[in-house]
């Protein structure tokens, strides 16, 4: 049985790995079949999503590891989710934004609303989930074994 | 990938040329060198983006956070940026109406500075 | 509390994941401080063990994701995890390696033997573990807020 | 980083330029164009592996495996290599004393090809 295309990223909330993220991100959906007019969008979106987790772990002194996931069976998907759930952000955060932080949040809500297809925000008990969906201009084989001439 | 900052005082306008990518990462980088900048006296700053290929909204909380800090002293800063990627990034958020957009360092730097106010 | 930095990747067992593998595997040794020199021989390493991984996978017919987990608390470290135990691997694999898969084989084992530091090769119960382990330059703050003039 | 191919004949030899990166995932592509020329008839390949950026364990297996195809129809294959990065991995796989390795596709053309035997 081939399995279905899918890759997993989990990271420490620390901003170097955002750019791991977003590297990863836009090299499956390249592979994918997400057009390449698509993949600036593609990288900003997991790119603020990602910076969101990070920054909410941190700001909840959270020591899980963010979690990505992108799956290409139909339409290019990620999701990206922080392990911030209800009981967690219920306290006071050890540092809430402020400054140009609080700017910077305006705006990514903003981009990310603007970049990413078909958002959605969920809140699962364990945390939030921000799901990303853009459209596949042609599928893969999947078996990664074609050859061309 | 990485950010590169220079900085040069053209025609009363302190420019700070800003090079690679302004992310989460790195966003921390420039904020120091433009509150720098801005600690030594610098009134009328320019930050030239046409060499930045990435960035994301903490890029443009630290913009947004050195505009203020200006504003605040009498100054100003707008930018310089002619790709169309930052440009629509500039829109989504309505930074275009908060920021002077520039094509070039010369368009950004042919009128001579407003004395500050006050 | 600041997670020990850490990535972790899984990927179905397709031949261009090997490709996402690799690159992940050099940004972050880069960023734990791997010097420039060692990172041909990381993104050689890494490949070849997560070819392997993919190629055991697909003989043994797998669906499950290939798992890499990358550490630098210490010295930089990578884990290439395959999900071929003995009770899959006792029985005969579906597609035995012939031709220049055998030779690619052979050159495998001496590829990874050369170009990986210390060098493990572990059976578990739920499969192998390639482990590999490379020098760190320097120690980051970890905190990835250290600000350079 | 996609694997591109030429081929071009020199001096009764047919040079395969390869650039790019040969990898599991891409070592296919390279297979299937060196069956091709060697099922064309051509006796005598050099591989031109110069602009190769990287080159893994299923890529030597391909080129192992066109050399034995080749050396069954009294046919032979060299390498044209001069990257150091590339000659470590012929050294450490031991290939360098299967393969004839050169310095530039010249010197790998020089002499004429040894006329088949049989
Ligand atoms: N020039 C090439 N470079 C890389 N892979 C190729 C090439 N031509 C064919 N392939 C093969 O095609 C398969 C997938 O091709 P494709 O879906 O077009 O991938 P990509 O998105 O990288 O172009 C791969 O498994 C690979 O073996
Ligand atoms: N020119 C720069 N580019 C990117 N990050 C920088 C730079 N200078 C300082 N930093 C900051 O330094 C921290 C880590 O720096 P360092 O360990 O030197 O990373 P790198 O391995 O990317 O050079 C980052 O969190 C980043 O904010």
């Amino acid at each position: 049985m081939i399995p279905v295309p899918t890759v997993q990223l989990a990271f420490s909330a620390a901003p170097q790995y955002v750019r791991t993220a977003r590297l990863v991100a836009v090299a499956v959906a390249r592979r994918a079949g997400v057009s390449e007019e698509l993949l600036d969008e593609v990288r900003l979106a997991i790119g603020e999503a990602c910076g969101r987790a990070v920054a909410r772990h941190r700001r909840y002194d959270i020591s899980e590891l963010v979690r990505v996931q992108m799956s290409d069976d139909g339409p290019y998907t990620v999701q990206v989710f922080d392990s911030c759930g209800a009981e967690v952000t219920a306290g006071d955060g050890t540092g809430a934004p402020a400054g140009d932080e609080e700017d910077a949040d305006r705006m990514q809500e903003a981009l990310l609303a603007a970049v990413a297809r078909d958002l959605e925000i969920l809140r699962h008990d364990a945390g939030t989930e921000v799901r990303m969906v853009w459209p596949v201009r042609r599928r893969l084989s999947g078996t990664g074994r074609v050859t061309r001439g | 990938m990485e950010l590169r900052l220079a900085t040069r005082d053209i025609a009363g306008y302190t420019v700070v040329e800003v090079r690679g990518e302004v992310d989460v990462y790195t966003a921390s980088v420039l904020r120091a060198k433009l509150v720098e900048v801005i600690d030594r006296g610098a009134g009328n700053v320019v930050a030239d983006l046409q060499r930045v290929d990435f960035l994301d909204s903490t890029g443009l909380g630290v913009l947004v956070g050195a505009l203020k800090r200006l504003r605040m002293r009498g100054g100003d800063m707008s930018l310089v940026c002619d790709n169309e990627k930052l440009l629509k990034i500039f829109r989504i958020t309505a930074l275009d109406r908060v920021f002077a957009l520039h094509g070039s360092v010369q368009a950004a730097t042919a009128t001579p500075p407003a004395p500050p106010a006050g």
